[in-house]
């Protein structure tokens, strides 16, 4: 059967087959790379369209609808202008780390691509403490941010920048510990086993009420992560103008701009991994007849459909609800989400010693 | 108590929620209320309300006449001096002289479209266009002279 | 209250007014020097209650500038008009934006287009034209010959 | 290498929002002095589009200068026509017919209601909410195409001239209107589920920029901003005028005096404009709609003052006259003015959103400072 698998097996044994080990190793290297930047190019590419074609049906209007057909190409012809754009460099700015800033935050994204899993098998590096990862790699892009606000020399900028600093430390905490309740229902930190603890039934099913507090804890702090609406204080369109990137332009502003949908995928798919069973087709316990069927769907498909079904939710978020006020949003994090994933953490693991779950 | 009030208070906010992304999802699955309209490419079915303001123009007739008789009655309500009447003398047939106008000149740029001097004009010789798309590369290409070359005054209108 | 109890009120309250006759409300003209006792006294006095300060000008007479003040009562809904002569050369007046903060704002734009200065006025500065322009635009005898475009 | 960033003596931030700030929907200039989030001082800083309306109108005859007043607060254009025409009516002692008289009315309403249509959806994305804004257009998209059949304009009207109304109404006005409000009422409760009860937007909006009932009359402000601190304010009521007096409809008060309650009585407001054409929308006389003027029209010397009320409060025009056939003074009070010079005590010591929330229950429309 043709599936990614195979194809990336076939590759790998080929490679190692033809060149001498080295030379395989670090053609792989490079396919790889090429590979992440291709995921990050279209990714950006087609949640751009998404976005603007949710947006657009939600706020019964059309959306783009003249490039392309059904405005398909739209973003590659925005893509287009903004690389011919002046990428413009403040007078007043640290010109290194006005520069560098745009840089570290796609690095930190890119990174993040690294340990999931696309589908069955497909994975660039299956690390054994791929949460732990994630979730150390996930706060770099915060640095970048400030960075981005500080250097800028503009008072949007640097307010932006600090409130996003704020909001991305405090959510932090409860993204991370309601991604715990799953390692501790799991008893590993690696994805793939994650992902295969999750062949009878997704945790979302199977670990009653408890996972799914954590699995709505995790949406809203990865939202309030990834600086959505609404909770994108950091670029409050109506109160800094456009917060930490209001001085950039051109290329440096799209790559901020793919940055942030790029991380919405990472953070759904990661989502999507740990509740919602990653490439693991819909399975029921064992009606092996069910799961077989199932089981034709290849996994990549699965994988992908569950990913935009959450980004889809992240989507409906924004473009129905009004922004927080910045102690609003502090508040709802110390004063909610914390002691509830905390005291859920506490149920989780009590239920994972008794064995209280599917 | 505490407790009943902060579950309570998280269950109204969530619910609160749910309800507002309800009308955004019940739009969501139903394309058929989008409201746009395509502009350019509904040119040929857009049609304009009888009575909107688009700009001044003179009524001619079969033969290029119009009712003007230049009495500038319409260049005196104008509250921007929009309209500017230069008048001249024809000679009729018994020899006497008689005011006409020569041109009719209509400052696009200037006009507001408040219908003051279409009320103003005795003899019903402006009226408003609805023509809406008046942008032009040059500014001087907005002064327009209404009355047509070779227009005479209809006969009859005193 | 009527007009008719007012102005006997306030005839009382202030014998060296003149009162006007004509228009809807009751105009009556005071001395620059004592109209922030009067101003304290229609705001504070029990009956009068002019609270509500709704418009605040200025007109140009040409031989003099006369401040408008229209005020009314939120309790008793009664409205006068107050009016005060000033020099149009060096036209001085007290503020009244202690008494009604809306005058703060009003004060400064007849500031800004009469040359009114308000004496005490906490920021008295241009509120529509910039910090630098020459002149008073609504006095009559303005004259810009670049930006007013004459028909 | 920071030295730019300005700051106070204090070690405040100085920052600049507008004239061109996507929070400030039109050019207005605030000065905000900063204490990290929280803000110290707010200073307005007018005159970016000032074009001296007041100035040109002393050159207008009084059939002319109408028209200027639709460009001062476009979104309640009709209601300045009304007002200035209403004041050269009084001066001349002109009998408006009664079919006019109602005409005016249910105009008025309309552009009450599309104004406040139009606040909401900008209020909403202010706040970050984006999808409301073309919900809203959705409903005044249908006022702005009565009025254009009827006025002629969607706008800039300048349908209304002393002694009535400029043209007779559109034969499918009637229908229209009411087919306008059967559509009202189906979406308004969609706008309170969106909007109203989401509980971001409640947190938002209450007890943010209070304003007190002393502060609101000491500050002038009128219209819904005064009626949320417990004003009654409501010119229609008050000294009513044209035929409000004979209609059946509430004055919307609130006590609260913060955003939560200006944006309820602008909700209430919308309803309550309903009721009043609901109620006149069946009974317009037959009759002219234009009293016999004068064609050249000259105002006793005098002075006189007209008051409206205007979506955003009360909208005086005082004029003075010499007897000739042009104003020798016009003032104009726009509500937006008063207004404003509440903001910086209504938002003091608050956040920047909470100004944002506060600056957009003002519903400033700035042509309307910058007269």
């Amino acid at each position: 059967m043709l599936s990614l698998e195979n194809i990336i097996n076939g590759i790998h044994t080929w490679l190692n087959n033809t060149f001498d080990p080295t030379l395989a190793l670090t053609c792989e290297f490079v396919l790889l790379g090429i590979t992440a930047i291709a995921i990050f190019a279209v990714l950006g590419l087609v949640l751009v369209l998404m976005e603007r074609k949710v947006a657009a049906i939600m706020q019964i209007r059309k959306g783009p609808n003249r490039v392309g057909p059904f405005g398909m190409f739209q973003t590659v012809a925005d893509t287009l202008k903004l690389i011919m754009k002046e990428g413009l460099t403040p007078d007043g700015a640290d010109k290194v780390l006005f520069n560098l800033a745009p840089f570290i935050v796609m690095i930190a994204a890119m990174l993040l691509l690294a340990p999931i899993p696309f589908a069955k098998g497909v994975q660039m590096w299956d690390i054994n403490i791929g949460v732990l990862f994630i979730s150390a790699v996930s706060s770099i892009s915060v640095i970048g941010i400030l960075m981005a606000g500080w250097a800028s020399n503009n008072k949007y900028s640097l307010l932006g920048a600090m409130r996003s600093g704020a909001q991305i430390v405090s959510y932090e905490l409860s993204a991370g510990l309601s991604v715990i309740t799953i390692v501790i229902l799991t008893g590993s930190l690696q994805l793939s086993e994650i992902v295969n603890a999750q062949q009878n039934g997704w945790w979302i099913f199977k670990g009653h009420i408890p996972v799914l507090i954590s699995f709505v804890t995790f949406i809203i702090a990865v939202t309030a992560e990834t600086n959505r609406a609404p909770f994108d204080l950091a670029e409050a369109e109506s109160e800094l103008t456009a917060g930490f990137h209001t001085e950039y332009s051109g290329m440096k502003f799209a790559l901020f701009f793919l940055a942030e949908y790029i991380n919405i995928f990472i953070a759904c798919a990661i989502g999507a991994t740990l509740f919602l069973g990653g490439w693991m087709p819909f399975h029921i316990g064992n009606w092996e007849g069910f799961n077989a069927i199932m089981d034709y769907i290849p996994s990549s498909i699965w994988f992908v459909g569950k990913t935009f079904f959450l980004i889809f939710l992240m989507m409906w978020f924004r473009w129905t609800f009004p922004r927080l006020r910045v102690d609003q949003l502090l508040n709802l994090e110390w004063k909610y989400l914390l002691p509830i994933s905390m005291l859920n953490l506490l149920v989780v693991t009590v239920m994972a010693i008794m064995g209280w779950y599917f | 108590m505490f407790i009943t009030n902060y579950i309570k208070e998280i269950f109204n906010g969530v619910k609160s929620l749910l309800t507002g992304m309800r009308i955004t999802g019940y739009y969501f699955v139903h394309p058929k209320e989008i409201i746009t309209e395509q502009y350019p490419d509904n040119r040929a079915t857009l049609k304009m309300a009888n009575r909107f303001r688009g700009e001044v123009v003179m009524i001619h007739n079969e033969n290029n006449e119009h009712a003007c008789t230049g009495c500038s009655a319409c260049e005196l309500a104008c509250p921007n001096g929009t309209i500017k009447i230069i008048n001249k003398f024809d000679i009729n047939a018994e020899g006497k002289k008689k005011k006409a106008i020569d041109t009719f000149v209509y400052h696009l740029e200037l006009c507001t479209m408040c219908n003051l001097c279409v009320i103003a004009c005795p003899t019903d010789t402006i009226k408003m266009d609805q023509t809406f798309e008046h942008s032009v590369f040059d500014r001087s290409q907005l002064t327009k002279v209404l009355n047509r070359p070779g227009s005479k005054i209809k006969a009859g209108v005193e | 209250m009527t007009n008719e109890d007012l102005k006997n009120k306030l005839t009382e309250l202030f014998p060296s007014a003149t009162f006007e006759e004509g228009g809807e409300f009751i105009n009556f003209f005071i001395e620059p020097s004592q109209w922030k006792s009067c101003a304290k006294e229609l705001k504070e006095k029990a009956g009068l209650d002019f609270d509500y300060l709704f418009c605040v000008t200025c007109v140009d007479w040409k031989t003099h500038l006369t401040m408008v003040y229209h005020l009314s009562s939120t309790i008793h809904r009664h409205s006068i008009v107050v009016k005060v002569k000033l020099n149009r050369d060096q036209p001085e007046i007290d503020t009244v934006c202690d008494i009604w903060k809306t005058a703060e704002f009003h004060e400064r734009e007849a500031f800004d287009f009469f040359g009114v200065t308000f004496i005490n006025h906490p920021d008295l500065r241009r509120l529509f034209l910039t910090d630098d322009w020459v002149g008073f635009p609504l006095r009559k005898d303005y004259d810009d010959p670049i930006n007013m475009i004459k028909l | 290498m920071f030295e730019e960033i300005g700051t106070t003596e204090d070690g405040y931030m100085v920052i600049n929002i507008g004239p061109q700030h996507p929070a400030t929907h039109g050019v207005l200039h605030l000065v905000m002095t900063l204490n990290g989030e929280t803000i110290v001082k707010t200073e307005p800083h007018l005159g970016y589009i000032h074009r001296s309306i007041e100035k040109m109108s002393e050159s207008l005859t009084y059939r002319q200068f109408i028209y200027a007043t639709s460009r001062m607060d476009y979104l309640s254009s009709h209601i300045n026509n009304h007002g200035c025409s209403l004041c050269v009516e009084k001066g001349l002692q002109i009998e408006v017919p009664e079919r006019a008289q109602i005409i005016r009315v249910i105009m008025d309403e309309l552009t009450r209601i599309a104004s406040h249509e139009l606040w909401w959806g900008a209020m909403a994305m202010d706040l970050g909410a984006f999808t409301p804004f073309f919900h809203a257009f959705r409903e005044r998209e249908t006022i702005t195409e009565i009025m254009e059949e009827t006025c002629g304009a969607r706008l800039t009207m300048n349908y209304i001239c002393p002694g009535g109304v400029m043209a007779d109404l559109h034969p499918d006005f009637q229908k229209k209107v009411k087919s306008f409000i059967t559509l009202y009422k189906s979406k308004i409760n969609e706008y309170n589920e969106l909007v109203t009860g989401n509980i971001i937007f409640q947190n938002r909006m209450k007890g943010v920029g209070y304003l007190s009932k002393e502060d609101a009359i000491s500050f002038g402000c009128t219209g819904p901003v005064g009626r949320a601190s417990g004003v009654s304010c409501d010119i229609r009521k008050l000294y009513p005028y044209e035929v409000y007096g004979k209609l059946q409809f509430d004055e919307i008060l609130e006590t609260a005096g913060d955003s939560f309650a200006r944006y309820m009585v602008r909700i209430h407001e919308m309803n309550q404009s309903i009721r009043i054409i609901e109620q006149l929308i069946d009974n317009i006389p037959d009759g002219e709609f234009l009293a016999k003027t004068k064609a050249v029209l000259k105002l006793p010397k005098g002075e006189f003052y007209q008051r409206v009320e205007t979506a955003r409060g009360e909208f005086g025009v005082y004029i003075v006259s010499e007897g000739g056939t042009t104003p020798y003074r016009i003032k104009y009070r726009s509500p937006g003015f008063s207004n404003l010079s509440a903001l910086p005590t209504m938002v003091k010591g608050s956040k920047i959103g909470d100004l944002i929330a506060a600056m957009g229950t003002l519903d400033l429309v700035i042509p309307d400072l910058d007269r």
